[in-house]
Formats: structure tokens, C-alpha cells, sequence
């Protein structure tokens, strides 16, 4: 078999076989129960929730993240083994929602790590997160969720960024030019 | 003769490939059960498959270090080991005489190179889920291993091989009283071997993280799941061999190639069944604390197999 | 023996309630030292709802609590109500107290089943995950949200029930009580259960009210003591309810001396029945008329200045709204008590030592502690 | 024995609300004896920030099971440079509380041994709380200055 195939047939497995991490970042966590259990059931698409990071495939940011969260939640990302995918739930996770203007949440996930697909919403119905992971498999199929391949390519980036939120100021963080992000 | 040897290589790993896929069918199959007790629809059946392709396809960016590699090796390995030690539907490749006590050890050896891995690991959750579960396998072998002995003694055989054999023409020995509680004794070993519930104290997801697993990702996590698909498999086997005949129904001397395949299927059959007898205690029970696991086993397992060892004695001294 | 070492339980575990970590010294199996560690969900409501209009405070507080939402926005209804000195009329007072309850069986459900699934049996929160489903498909036809319903408001309650309500409501309700004694059966009759939870995670009962602890985890200490009968709002006064608490546990046998794990869950268990009869009697007395008081324009509201503390009975315990207001469009301060606040950081730290480590997350399960109400 | 017999100070506002204004020396004196007259629940502690008078409001919340009676003893403190006595050795709980208010007001407690950080982790700037912390402004002027990631 070749090289491609193989890759074909793992992505093929991998889609069906998606682990997530058990991580309550935020209250989106509230509607993950009802997709996990009997009512909605992602376990027919062969998803569970994993205990610790090192077993899971999919990352679900469910909703806003404190500055705190953040630190723990890049900890847990960089725990995982590749290929991992990232999904960010809700508003919050694309530009702050509720929480614009609050002081202690990020505004926006992308910045501090590579999202494949975002669920909008506040907060987004079970179907929708179904919705949003059937279309992960798709694209994971497709070979198209290749977020973590661009984590390791803009690493310097993403680390500056997540620097820069952690000491809640921007003018530490300086030793890093904007253009070598590789 | 080197006709042989390459025959009898085929045959066996045909064995474990035999095995490893019946394990892995096995998980979709308890999956599914236990979502049907659950209320819901639950994954496929042969999502066990899927599940072990994933992880061994996922890429590895951290090492614990050659020991921790070198575990998943060991519990792979060791276990395929023991199922050839192991007479399944009366064909047994790998067994001699004395071969209880060897696969009693046997059983242990992939145990041990889990606890290894997790050690290497140096996470608390997985050192307190070690020690939980070497004091788990202390707690568990006592009682089956007095009623093995009450077996040996009443077979008046050490041979696993030999106990499936007295007890062809459906023979059982659970048709024999003091068997029949040596059953149940032993039932409830083999719900600590599975790690099932009550007694999956090891792995406990909300104490301590799944234990020894929490550091195993990747290869590594598909290394150890197969080990325990695999150990479903095996020890349902070593339960099925020793009360319910081992599945031979057809004396293979008799009916040739049939047998084989009827004793096969019965053999599948009766370790599904004690496999899900398995699933379904530990889908309605809470798990017990590691000392009230220790109490059980020692104090009621333990007790009810010591009245079996003296009833078999005296049956024999008779 | 082992020696001391640390393990950390949370933010990423099964065993954290939520988005909050434990840090354990523990030596074998005992716990000898207990530090909580929350932070990872604050958003600085309290800052948000300064900036904020009174109105535009009501989307805001809701999600404060996320399993019962409800309660924050009555409390914080009633604490606007009680400075501008409205009295809402008497249909949206018997809405509220449905709304309440339904929300407090949706809790429970959760609670309890999660206590089982600390404890292991994860087929009772799956049924009780799935089973709460059926309370949030009832909030759906009334409010048109799921999680986060802002039903209730300053004045009284957005709109009127559907005229469907009740027939939806009773079904879900006899398929509650239907699916009771399953429950039961899994959970508080259940030998094993009892063996891991009676006994074990006891909140000293002398200690209790000095503690600050309320809500269900006081009455499974023995106290008789509920703020919907000592401080009655919505609709709570002119309904006929029973208050379990720790001796009379009804069918549950007594296991124990009260204020543990088994008491707790049967003291929810109890309380689900309670809120069933609450919600039936609410229907069939409910007054026709008005859902709504007639207000000013909603955002020019300018609320008198005073202080006011108001306090509703939530699955957790006491939650309380104190608002001060200096006359202006704007909110002085709104700071908000939550139940968990000292069940998950003073009552879980002090009764940590010596139990053992796989009783802590059952413990913290059990004291129902809810993260964002501690830092908001 | 209720509170509006045991303080002279005290005034009901509502019924079941009684509010105490008082000052930080004589506030051990009240608590101790309101916990041994039957106001034995202590609610809550809370800070409000009054910027033009430029004083911080502390209120503490007492609740007695007996009487159903609610008490607020408030007492002002000067915005910056005063210190409070503690009170965590009368309730437990009032450790967290004091603990909260150091961070969110900059409020120092004497005493209190655990004024450790409670939900903020490496806070450089102003405590948020405060009245003159512009919260939106901040968020401008950081997160969502903060880059994106520049793909080539």
C-alpha cells in the first residue's frame, strides 16, 4: 500500500474514533452532558470524553476563557498527541461575546491556538454541536483539519501571543519580531 | 519437522489474531450493552476496531523513557503468551503438564508490565492506581486460586488441558454443587480481573483519573487497550475452561473438522455470556473503596472458597 | 507506607466539579491537606454589571449559575423589585415559582447523578442527564431557551405560558414520578452505594450553621431549614410543602447519623418529590390576569438608592443578591452569594483531612459545589 | 432579643432588614455579640466602592434563623492606606471573603494570613474592582491589541 492510502484509511478511522478531553473551560460544559448521554448520544459516532488529555484527539473549548483556563488549557493542548483538532464553542471563543469588555477573558481563541471550527451561539444547541462535529469528520476526512500542523509552524507566534495574555500586559513580551514566526 | 514448526507458527498466530479480534468485538459489544442500559443508542459493534486503528495511527511527541515504551511491549506480549497457554475449545497450543500454576503466573506477567509502564510515567494518579492495582490482583487471586486447588484436587489433575477433558460429554464441573458456589466464587474474581465494577478501584475516573492510564497516549494507550481487550478474552476463557467445560460439546476424534467449528462457536458463545454477565454488574454498581475490596475478597470470597477446599477434602478423604 | 505527595484534582478532571481544581496532600490513601484553587471561570461579572443598565443586567446574571439559571434571575428581579418598590401581580408569581422548581428538579437530577457517577454508576447520570432533558424541552416551548431562559424579569415574567403548559408540564412530570423508584433502585437502595457514601464526608452538624453551609447539605445535617418557608417569595406562602430534612428521610431507610454523602443525595432525591407536588399545586391554583407589571421605558429605568439583600432557596443553598443602588441608571454594586462559596472552599477544606482519596470527589460532589458561583 | 434591641445605632430599612452604620473598631465588639444573641449565619461580606467620597463601603451580612432577620453592619474606610482588623476568627468563612476583597479592592485585612491571590493569577494592574479601573478601556488596549497569527 502506499504511502497516501494508508494516510487515507487512518484519517477514515480517525473520524470515526474521535476522543475528546473531559474539560469544563466554561458553562458551555453545560450542554455538552445532554450530547454525551442518552438523548443525543455521540457515542453512535464513536465520540466519548476522555479523562486526561494525553488519550484525547479533540480539544472542545467550551466557551469563554479566563486568563487563567488559558494557561491550563495550552498546557492540555500541547499535552495531546498528534493529529489533534480544536473546537471552540460558543461566541465567546470567536470574539468575546457575553464578555467583551470584561477584563479576564481572552476575546479571541485563534490567537493563542489554531481553531478548525468554531460552533456560534450562546450557547449553541446540542444539535449544532453535532452539527459542527459531524462536519470536523468531513474535514478531517478531507484532510482539511490540519490545525496542529499549523501550530507547530507558527509556534513562535502562538507563544508570543500566549505570553502576552498571561502577563495581562503587552510591553514584556518584546524579544519576539512579529515577522519570524516560524 | 521444519514443515511443522512453520505449521504450528501459523496456527498460532492465527490464535492470536483470533484472539485480539474477538477482544476487540468484545469492546464494541460491551459498549453497546452498556449504552442500551443507558437509555441510548450506543456506538457500533465494531467500533473496538476503529478505536485501536486510531490509536495506533496517532503520532507520538512524548517519551517516558525505553522503560515506559517497553511496557506496552511487555502486557502485549505477555498476554498473547498466556492465551496460548490456554485451551480453547479443548485445542491448546502451547500447554504441558502443571499448566494451571504457570498460566495463574502467566496472568499476572502482563499486570505487572502495565504497572511498569505507569511507574515509568511518574504521575501520582498513576502510582496510586499501581499500587491499587497490585493490591487488587493480591486481593482477587487468593479465592480463585483456593477453588482452583479444590479443582486439582477433585480432577486429581494440575493440567488445565486435563480438567477441559474429564469434563467432556458435558460434564460440567458447575453441574457438580460445590462447583457451582466455586462459580459464583470465582465470578466474582473475574470481575476484579476485568476490572470491572465494583472492584475497577485501578482505573476509578473520578478518583484518580483512570489511573495508571493517565499517562499513556497514542501507541502506547493502543498497546494497553489491546492488552485488555485481549484480557477479556483470556480470562473469560480461563473461567469457561475451567466450569463450563472449555466449549467442547463434539468429541473431535468423532466428527473431525465439524467439531472444531461447533466447538468454537460454543466456546465464542459461553465467554460472551460470562463477559456480559460481567458488563451488566458493572453497569448498575458503584465501585468499592480499595479496603472494602480487600474485605470482600479476603473475608466472603475467600471464606466461601476455604468451605469449597474443605468440602472437596473431605469428599476426597472419603 | 507512602509518603506525602501531592495530587491535584482538577481543572482537567472527572473528578473536579467543574472548572475548578483541588490540590491534595496525601499520604497512602488519606488526604491530609486540602487547598481549593478557583479562578479559572471569572469574568468579573460584578465589574460587567456596573458598566451596565439595570435592564441590561437581566441577559447578564443568568449566567452566573449555569445548571439553575433561574435563580439569578429572580433574585435578581426581586432585589430590583424590592428598591423600586413594585409588587408583581399574583400570576407571575405562581409562573416564578413553576419556572423555580422546574429548574431546581433539573438541578437535582443533575446533582444526583453526578454524586452516582463520582461513586461510579454512570448509568445514573446518564439517566438523569437524559431524564433533565425533558425538564429543558418544557423550558424550550415556554421561554424559547434551553440553558439560559431570561423569563424572569424586573416586574414579573416576560411573557404568559403557552396554553399548552400544563399538559406539558404534567406529562413530564408523571414520567418523573414514574421513573422514581428506578432510580431508587440504583442509586439510594443500593447495598454497594450505601457501603462507599454512608458516613463518609461528614460535615460536623454543631458546625454547619457556623459554617455558613445552607440549602440541602444543612437539612441533611438535621436542620429544618428552608428559605422558601422562612423568607417566602414568589408564591412559596400560599403553597403546601414538606421540607425533608435529616432524620425523616421517608422511604429512604437511615443509614447513618446524617450530614454525608447518602443523606445528601437522599435529601435531593426527596426534594425532587417536594418540588413535583410544589409545581402540580401551582398549576391548579394559578390566578388568571397579568404576567407583567406596566413599566417605564426599559432603558431609562432609574432605580431609588438603597441597599437591598435578597435571598432565594437554590438547589445548592442560599443564593443572595445584595444591590445597591445610589439612584442612578446604573447598578453601584450587585454582589452575589453563592451557596458554593463556602461549601466548596471553607466546609471542603476543612473536612478534607483524613478522608480518603477516593471519597473527596464524591464529598465535593456531594456538597453540589458550582464553581462560577464562587468567583462570578 | 433582636438587633434593633441590642444596637441603638441600628435602623430597620425593610422589614427583616436592619442596617447598622458603625465604625472598624467597635464592628468585633457587634459581630461577637450578634453570633451569641441568635444571629449565629454569617452571609456574606461585601465592598462598595464609593469614588466620590472616596471611601470603601465594607458591609458585613449576618442572618438570624430565630428572628428571620437579616443584619447589615456597614463601616467606611478610607480608599487607600487604612488597614481593617480581620474577623476570620469568628467565622471561618470570612477568611475567603477578606481574601476576595484584597484582591478585587486592594483592601489590606490585619490579621489575615492567607491575603494570598484568590481567582486572579499574576494581576499586574489596579485592582479590577475598583471604581476607577476602566475595564473596557483595558480590554482595548490589550487583548485585543494582541496580534493575530500572520499566516505566509
Amino acid at each position: 500500500m502506499r504511502q497516501e492510502d494508508w494516510s487515507k484509511l487512518a484519517r477514515i478511522m480517525s473520524k470515526r474514533s474521535l476522543w475528546m478531553v473531559h474539560f469544563c473551560t466554561g458553562c458551555g460544559a453545560m450542554e455538552m452532558p445532554p450530547v454525551l448521554t442518552s438523548r443525543y448520544d455521540m457515542e453512535r459516532f464513536g465520540m466519548i470524553s476522555m479523562a486526561t488529555p494525553r488519550q484525547a484527539d479533540v480539544l472542545l473549548v467550551t466557551g469563554y476563557l479566563a486568563v487563567k483556563t488559558l494557561k491550563r488549557l495550552v498546557q492540555v493542548y500541547e499535552q495531546m498527541r498528534d493529529p489533534k483538532y480544536v473546537v471552540g464553542f460558543g461566541s465567546c471563543t470567536i470574539n468575546g461575546g457575553m464578555y467583551w469588555d470584561s477584563y479576564n477573558t481572552i476575546k479571541d481563541l485563534s490567537k493563542y491556538m489554531p481553531v478548525d471550527i468554531y460552533i456560534a451561539g450562546c450557547m449553541p444547541r446540542p444539535e449544532a454541536i453535532i452539527d459542527a462535529f459531524l462536519k470536523l469528520m468531513d474535514m478531517i476526512d478531507k484532510g482539511e483539519a490540519t490545525g496542529w500542523k499549523k501550530y507547530h509552524k507558527y509556534y513562535k507566534q502562538y507563544k508570543r501571543n500566549q505570553k502576552m495574555a498571561f502577563s495581562y500586559r503587552l510591553d514584556e513580551v518584546k524579544d519576539i519580531e512579529e515577522g519570524d514566526g516560524k | 519437522m521444519v514443515m511443522n514448526i512453520i505449521t504450528s507458527i501459523l496456527v498460532m498466530s492465527g490464535m492470536v489474531a483470533l484472539g485480539f479480534a474477538i477482544g476487540m468485538l468484545f469492546n464494541g459489544i460491551a459498549r453497546k450493552v452498556v449504552a442500551r442500559i443507558h437509555n441510548r443508542v450506543g456506538p457500533p459493534v465494531y467500533q473496538g476496531y476503529i478505536d485501536v486503528f486510531k490509536l495506533f495511527s496517532k503520532k507520538t511527541n512524548i517519551s517516558h523513557g525505553w522503560i515506559f515504551d517497553l511496557a506496552a511491549l511487555f502486557s502485549v506480549g505477555g498476554i498473547a503468551l498466556t492465551f496460548l497457554f490456554l485451551p480453547v475449545a479443548g485445542v491448546s497450543m502451547l500447554s504441558g503438564e502443571g499448566d494451571l500454576f504457570l498460566i495463574l503466573y502467566l496472568i499476572a506477567i502482563p499486570a505487572l508490565g502495565f504497572a511498569l509502564g505507569a511507574g515509568a510515567s511518574g504521575n501520582p494518579n498513576a502510582a496510586v492506581g499501581m499500587m491499587r492495582a497490585l493490591m487488587m490482583m493480591l486481593a482477587y487471586e487468593l479465592p480463585i486460586a483456593m477453588v482452583i486447588v479444590a479443582m486439582m484436587v477433585y480432577y486429581n489433575t494440575t493440567s488445565l488441558a486435563g480438567i477441559v477433558a474429564m469434563q467432556s460429554n458435558l460434564k460440567w464441573a458447575i453441574g457438580i454443587p460445590p462447583f457451582l458456589i466455586g462459580a459464583l466464587v470465582a465470578d466474582m474474581a473475574l470481575q476484579g480481573m476485568l476490572m470491572e465494577k465494583p472492584f475497577d478501584i485501578p482505573l476509578a475516573p473520578h478518583e484518580i483519573a483512570t489511573g495508571p492510564l493517565v499517562e499513556f497516549g497514542g501507541k502506547h494507550l493502543g498497546s494497553i487497550i489491546l492488552y485488555k481487550m485481549m484480557g477479556t478474552v483470556v480470562e473469560t476463557t480461563l473461567f469457561v475452561d475451567l466450569f463450563l467445560g472449555g466449549g467442547v460439546v463434539l468429541n473431535v476424534n468423532q466428527f473431525g473438522w465439524f467439531a472444531y467449528l461447533v466447538n468454537f462457536i460454543v466456546w465464542f458463545v459461553l465467554i460472551l455470556v460470562v463477559f456480559l454477565i460481567a458488563v451488566i454488574i458493572n453497569a448498575v454498581f458503584p465501585r468499592f473503596r480499595i479496603e472494602q475490596a480487600l474485605k470482600f475478597y479476603w473475608k466472603y470470597d475467600a471464606l466461601v472458597a476455604l468451605f469449597i477446599l474443605f468440602w472437596i477434602f473431605s469428599g476426597v478423604m472419603v | 507506607m507512602m509518603k506525602e505527595y501531592e495530587l491535584f484534582i482538577g481543572p482537567n478532571h472527572p473528578g473536579a466539579t467543574g472548572n475548578m481544581s483541588y490540590r491534595l496532600w496525601a499520604e497512602g490513601d488519606k488526604v491530609k491537606r486540602a487547598e481549593t484553587r478557583v479562578g479559572y471561570l471569572h469574568r468579573g461579572f460584578e465589574k460587567l454589571m456596573e458598566k451596565r443598565l439595570w435592564m441590561q443586567n437581566v441577559p447578564l446574571v443568568c449566567r452566573i449559575c449555569v445548571p439553575e439559571p433561574d435563580i439569578n434571575e429572580a433574585a435578581y428581579s426581586m432585589a430590583v423589585e424590592d428598591l423600586m418598590g413594585w409588587e408583581i401581580p399574583e400570576r407571575a408569581k405562581y409562573i416564578r415559582t413553576i419556572i423555580l422548581e422546574l429548574a431546581r428538579i433539573s438541578s437535582h437530577l443533575m446533582t444526583v447523578g453526578s454524586i452516582a457517577a463520582s461513586l461510579g454508576i454512570y448509568t445514573a447520570a446518564q439517566w438523569g442527564i437524559g431524564d433533565r432533558d425533558y425538564i429543558l424541552d418544557i423550558f424550550e416551548e415556554i421561554t424559547g431557551g434551553r440553558v439560559y431562559h431570561i423569563y424572569i424579569w424586573p416586574g414579573g415574567v416576560r411573557w404568559d405560558l403557552p396554553k399548552n403548559a400544563r399538559e406539558l408540564i404534567t406529562k413530564v412530570l408523571d414520567y418523573l414520578e414514574k421513573r422514581k423508584p428506578m432510580y431508587d433502585d440504583l442509586i439510594l437502595n443500593n447495598k454497594v452505594f450505601i457501603r462507599r457514601a454512608a458516613g463518609v464526608g461528614v460535615v460536623p452538624k454543631d458546625k454547619a450553621i457556623e459554617w455558613g453551609v445552607t440549602g440541602p447539605n444543612l437539612r441533611a445535617a438535621g436542620y429544618k431549614l428552608d428559605f422558601r418557608k422562612l423568607e417566602p417569595y414568589a408564591a412559596y406562602d400560599k403553597i403546601d410543602f414538606e421540607i425533608p430534612h435529616y432524620p425523616k428521610l421517608g422511604e429512604y431507610e437511615v443509614v447513618s447519623d446524617g450530614s454525608d454523602i447518602y443523606t445528601r443525595t437522599a435529601i435531593r432525591m426527596l426534594e425532587i418529590v417536594q418540588s413535583i407536588r410544589i409545581i402540580r399545586q401551582a398549576l391548579k391554583d394559578m390566578p388568571e390576569g397579568d404576567v407583567l407589571l406596566k413599566q417605564p421605558q426599559w432603558f431609562a429605568w432609574k432605580v431609588p438608592a438603597g441597599y437591598s439583600y435578597v435571598r432565594v432557596e437554590s438547589s445548592k443553598g442560599e443564593f443572595g443578591y445584595f444591590v445597591v443602588s445610589d439612584g442612578g441608571k446604573k447598578p453601584v454594586r450587585v454582589h452575589v452569594r453563592g451557596a458554593s462559596y463556602t461549601h466548596g472552599i471553607n466546609v471542603m477544606e476543612t473536612i478534607a483531612p483524613g478522608l480518603n482519596i477516593a471519597d473527596f470527589a464524591p464529598t465535593a460532589f456531594s456538597l453540589d459545589v458550582c464553581p462560577p458561583e464562587i468567583e462570578r | 432579643m433582636k438587633a434593633m434591641e441590642l444596637f441603638s445605632e441600628a435602623k430597620e430599612i425593610k422589614k427583616g432588614r436592619i442596617r447598622i452604620e458603625t465604625t472598624k473598631d467597635k464592628v468585633e465588639e457587634m459581630i461577637k455579640k450578634l453570633k451569641n444573641n441568635g444571629y449565629e449565619h454569617f452571609v456574606m461580606l461585601s465592598c462598595i466602592d464609593w469614588i466620590k467620597d472616596g471611601k470603601f463601603e465594607l458591609v458585613y451580612h449576618m442572618w438570624s434563623y430565630k428572628y428571620k432577620e437579616h443584619v447589615m453592619i456597614s463601616i467606611k474606610i478610607n480608599r487607600d492606606g487604612e488597614t481593617v482588623p480581620t474577623m476570620s476568627h469568628l467565622f471561618p468563612q470570612i477568611e475567603t471573603y477578606e481574601r476576595e476583597i484584597h484582591e478585587m479592592f486592594g483592601v489590606e485585612f490585619e490579621g489575615n494570613k492567607r491575603l494570598v491571590s484568590f481567582v486572579l493569577e499574576g494581576w499586574p494592574h489596579m485592582p479590577p474592582m475598583r471604581k476607577d479601573f476602566d475595564t473596557e478601556k483595558f480590554v482595548k488596549e490589550h487583548y485585543y491589541k494582541i496580534p493575530e497569527v500572520k499566516e505566509e
